[in-house]
């Protein structure tokens, strides 16, 4: 009877999966799934003989507490961090839930189930302290830029060898200090794993990092026989796999690629930026190119969510579609810091849904736009990745702004995105320059269209 | 193997089809509340938590570890499932107040 | 319920999940040739046959009876199979002796 | 290890049957699908201690020469018997497969078992007589209009009530006879149940036999405990299942109604024939139209496939494209009398894939072209689905053909289509009716388009 009502909380976490797949239902799919987790809550609190309310109580009265100040309070534009650190909680409760286990049952384990303490407890350190380096990373504590010792990959390398080492001590010998140094060394890979990764590449960190959170939790499962969390870890752990190789394939690359190649780091790709003179704008030179024009495009990157432009943007957006421009929003899937992020921000600001296009809708369209207006984006929108073979980032898939009949850029200054290369658009005959912050220049623009 | 771990095995693996179809077709609109969702699911390690603190002893770590345990799983799952729903308001808003 | 019996439901309806998200897209232009494969994949009910042939007694009517599901299960695998294939080379056809 | 084997076997059905559903990689889905079939096979074949070797080689033998003869010998057009008398091979499989064990072990049986034993035996059998009732409609043996007793559903209600009612006793009792007798009057309900079901409803009752097929290898499966079977039968299960829902959707009724509603039986919906005059023409009139048109779309029925005239029906498309008239083919989701039916049919006679439209591509187009030819097909061109409220079929979706500059019917009579209620697309000023058999039609049509 347990078995198969943890059965059907699995079939609403399926139901509401599936429902989260479409803008229609995708609310009543988060509701189905949430549903499903109190059904399985519930169920494990009536069946099992609960002999420590007093710790069940607290321990869920904190976490609750915690989970919805954070969640009520978050501002969109930090939603990669905040997700990044649910994430390592994730991570950290499966962990948990296998010291625990292994506390209870000593360390004399049948082969496969050693097997998968060792495996629980390993990626769910991992996922731990690689969520939360990525959160200091997206938060600004820690630098976005790769960070990385001499020789890292070795060293990472080193390391995950040496759980396997231990967990073959452990399921050999049948003692618990081997569990225990997993955990130290999987939280130091962990470190080490995310440190060398640039900011750009987060959409596909953060989307790995929920993928091993699932997987932890479906280790925690086979750990304790219950298959409410191997189900749902294996949902989660392919979801959040699809996701990945979906953000590598954004990006034109492989994903160990992504996690092994420290790309962007400073020496790798800097190259030299070109001298060669750029088109400076004022606001007012902005103002009278969208003013004036039919079609506009706006294509969001970062530093919109950096600078919490959204709702400026949004405002500038309408004022021009009361003169009578039609105005999209282009977005590349892998902009920002986590997948989707882009959309999120302006679905805050109000932005209808069906303003928001994507890379395939975008590019047919840019050869009939008037003006295109880059706020905060760089190497997605860079035709180094179409035109030039010996280009880093060539290949990837990008929006071909370039093909607009006039681009603005708004741009703090010349420095070159994550990928650390220049980006030859700035340097279009077509192409205006507005160096401001991201907020700032909308501000000044939507003045300036206003007195038009 | 015990006969519960095989069919652990096979019910992953179907599990994990499963996850794969369901998402493969999501628009990129939608990843970032899809993401948070499923992160919040992942929360499901809650039921081993509790499960941990029906044979609890006297251990004192075995209390600290099931009590953190129960803890950060409650904040995967709480969080998870508030922010995603937080989210998804936002897309439903209808585009009606067009003077900004 | 034993255990087997309920882990077998758990990967019944996970399974199911998996055939309805797998077909719900398919273009109608492959029904039937999914429909015929989908068919010979029922086939599978042979391995219960040839299980069945394992442990058989004296018993004339088991024999009879075994005897008849191994031949029915493969006309199913094998026809299903093969015809399947048939269509599909047909769909293959690449559209170029246009003088007819 | 067996356990493991057999999830890989159910994993390649699981990659096949999602190769299946792409033009691209579905000859190769379908061989990775037998893959598994044959991995299944050899994992039983060596795990078990056969005793029974001759029976097995004889067995397996008889089945392959008889399946592989049928495979290679039948026609396309007869490819719904086919698959409907292959369904029913399964079903009897399953169902004997529960009986053997039922023969071994008893009838002693856990409520449980005893109830999957009864469902294997019940829906085995049911699959297997209404299989080969469908084979028998759609081969002429029996009439394909629907054939009921008076109170005909009551009939059948009983029966299954009945059924249930065996299989209780026998659960209760553990006695064998409970279940033979199941065989028996499943076998009579499946009789029953497609007896009354028109031949243009025979999409969905392929579909749903496949499904049941499925259904009962899966429960076959809970009775040996066997996750092969569980698995593969409840893929098949599904996805026949989502099969006859889109079927049904595709005709604007529901499954109920399709399987109970003795459509088109003639009683029910004969309605009056209009009296009013109609376009008679030669074949030199429709190649007149033909010859002298830009674009032309063929709607290809069930009619298409009686008489054998796909191979004509593509030689007058080549014909016109040689006089550079553009050729496609509308198909609509129920037309012939299996999902899909006039695909197969169309590719049989070397069609490219391009050139068949589906009904979400056909209605665009017909305002925009300027002869729309019908072989064989009637009620899904009826514009009463779409004008007249009061029509047994009014909200199907139909091939809106009416909207077409000019509009070809190729028919033996005026007779009206399964739903048995009259076409006013026959009587309208921009329609000619050519009556004669489609396969003589298309040949001189043909002749008269050549000497053009």
């Amino acid at each position: 009877m347990v078995e198969l009502l943890y059965m059907a909380a699995a079939s609403l976490f399926i139901f509401g999966l599936k429902m989260l797949g479409s803008p229609r239902t995708a609310r009543r799919g988060n509701m189905f799934a949430a549903a499903g987790m109190f059904l399985a809550i519930i169920v494990t609190l009536v069946n099992e003989e609960m002999l420590s309310w007093g710790m069940i109580v607290a321990g869920m009265v904190v976490g609750g507490a915690i989970g919805a100040v954070l969640a009520l309070r978050v501002k969109m534009t930090a939603m990669p961090e905040l997700v990044a650190a649910f994430n390592g909680f994730g991570g950290a409760a499966s962990a948990l839930v296998a010291l625990a286990e292994l506390d209870r049952n000593g360390a004399e384990l049948p082969v496969e189930i050693a097997a998968v303490v060792a495996a629980s407890l390993a990626v769910g350190s991992v996922t731990f302290s690689g969520s939360f380096i990525a959160f200091g990373k997206l938060q600004g504590a820690l630098p976005g830029r790769p960070v990385a010792l001499p020789g890292q990959h070795m060293i990472n390398a080193v390391l995950a060898a040496a759980i396997i080492g231990l967990a073959v001590w452990g399921a050999a010998v049948g003692v618990v200090a081997p569990y225990w140094i997993i955990v130290a060394v999987a939280l130091v890979l962990g470190v080490f794993g995310v440190l060398p990764i640039g900011g750009a590449d987060m959409p596909v960190v953060i989307s790995l990092l929920n993928s091993l959170s699932g997987v932890a939790a479906s280790m925690a499962g086979f750990i304790i026989g219950n298959s409410a969390l191997i189900i749902g870890g294996a949902l989660v752990g392919a979801a959040g796999f699809i996701l990945t190789v979906q953000m590598g394939e954004a990006m034109n690359r492989t994903l160990a690629n992504v996690l092994f190649s420290g790309f962007g780091s400073a020496v790798a790709g800097a190259g030299e930026l070109s001298d060669k003179p750029v088109n400076r704008a004022t606001a007012d030179d902005v103002a009278i190119a969208l003013g004036y024009a039919d079609s506009v495009i706006v294509v969001p990157g970062y530093g919109l969510a950096v600078a919490q432009a959204q709702h400026a943007t949004r405002d500038l957006g309408l004022a021009l579609e009361d003169k009578g421009v039609t105005v999209d929003y282009s977005i590349h899937p892998v902009a920002g810091r986590m997948p989707g992020h882009m959309n999120v921000l302006l679905a805050e600001a109000d932005v209808p849904y069906e303003q928001l296009l994507d890379l395939d809708q975008s590019n047919p369209r840019f050869p009939q736009t008037d003006v295109v207006v880059i706020v905060g984006a760089n190497d997605v929108v860079n035709p180094s990745a179409r035109d030039d073979a010996d280009s880093v980032i060539y290949g990837m898939p990008i929006l071909e702004v370039d093909l607009a009949r006039t681009v603005i850029v708004i741009k703090r200054s010349l420095s070159p995105g994550f990928a650390g290369i220049d980006n030859p658009l700035f340097y279009n005959e077509n192409t205006m320059m507005f160096f401001s912050d991201g907020k700032a220049a909308m501000e000044d623009i939507l003045k300036s269209v206003k007195s038009l | 193997m015990s006969e519960v771990f095989i069919s652990g095995i096979v019910v992953f693996v179907l599990a994990a089809f499963v996850g794969m179809e369901v998402i493969s077709k999501v628009p990129p609109t939608l990843h970032t509340p899809l993401m948070s969702g499923a992160n919040a699911i992942s929360g499901i390690t809650i039921v081993g938590a509790l499960a941990g603190a029906s044979y609890l002893g006297e251990g004192a770590a075995a209390k600290v570890l099931v009590f953190l345990a129960i803890t950060t799983a409650t904040i995967n799952v709480v969080g998870g499932f508030l922010v995603t729903d937080r989210m998804l308001e936002m897309f439903k808003k209808k585009p009606v107040k067009r003077d900004g």
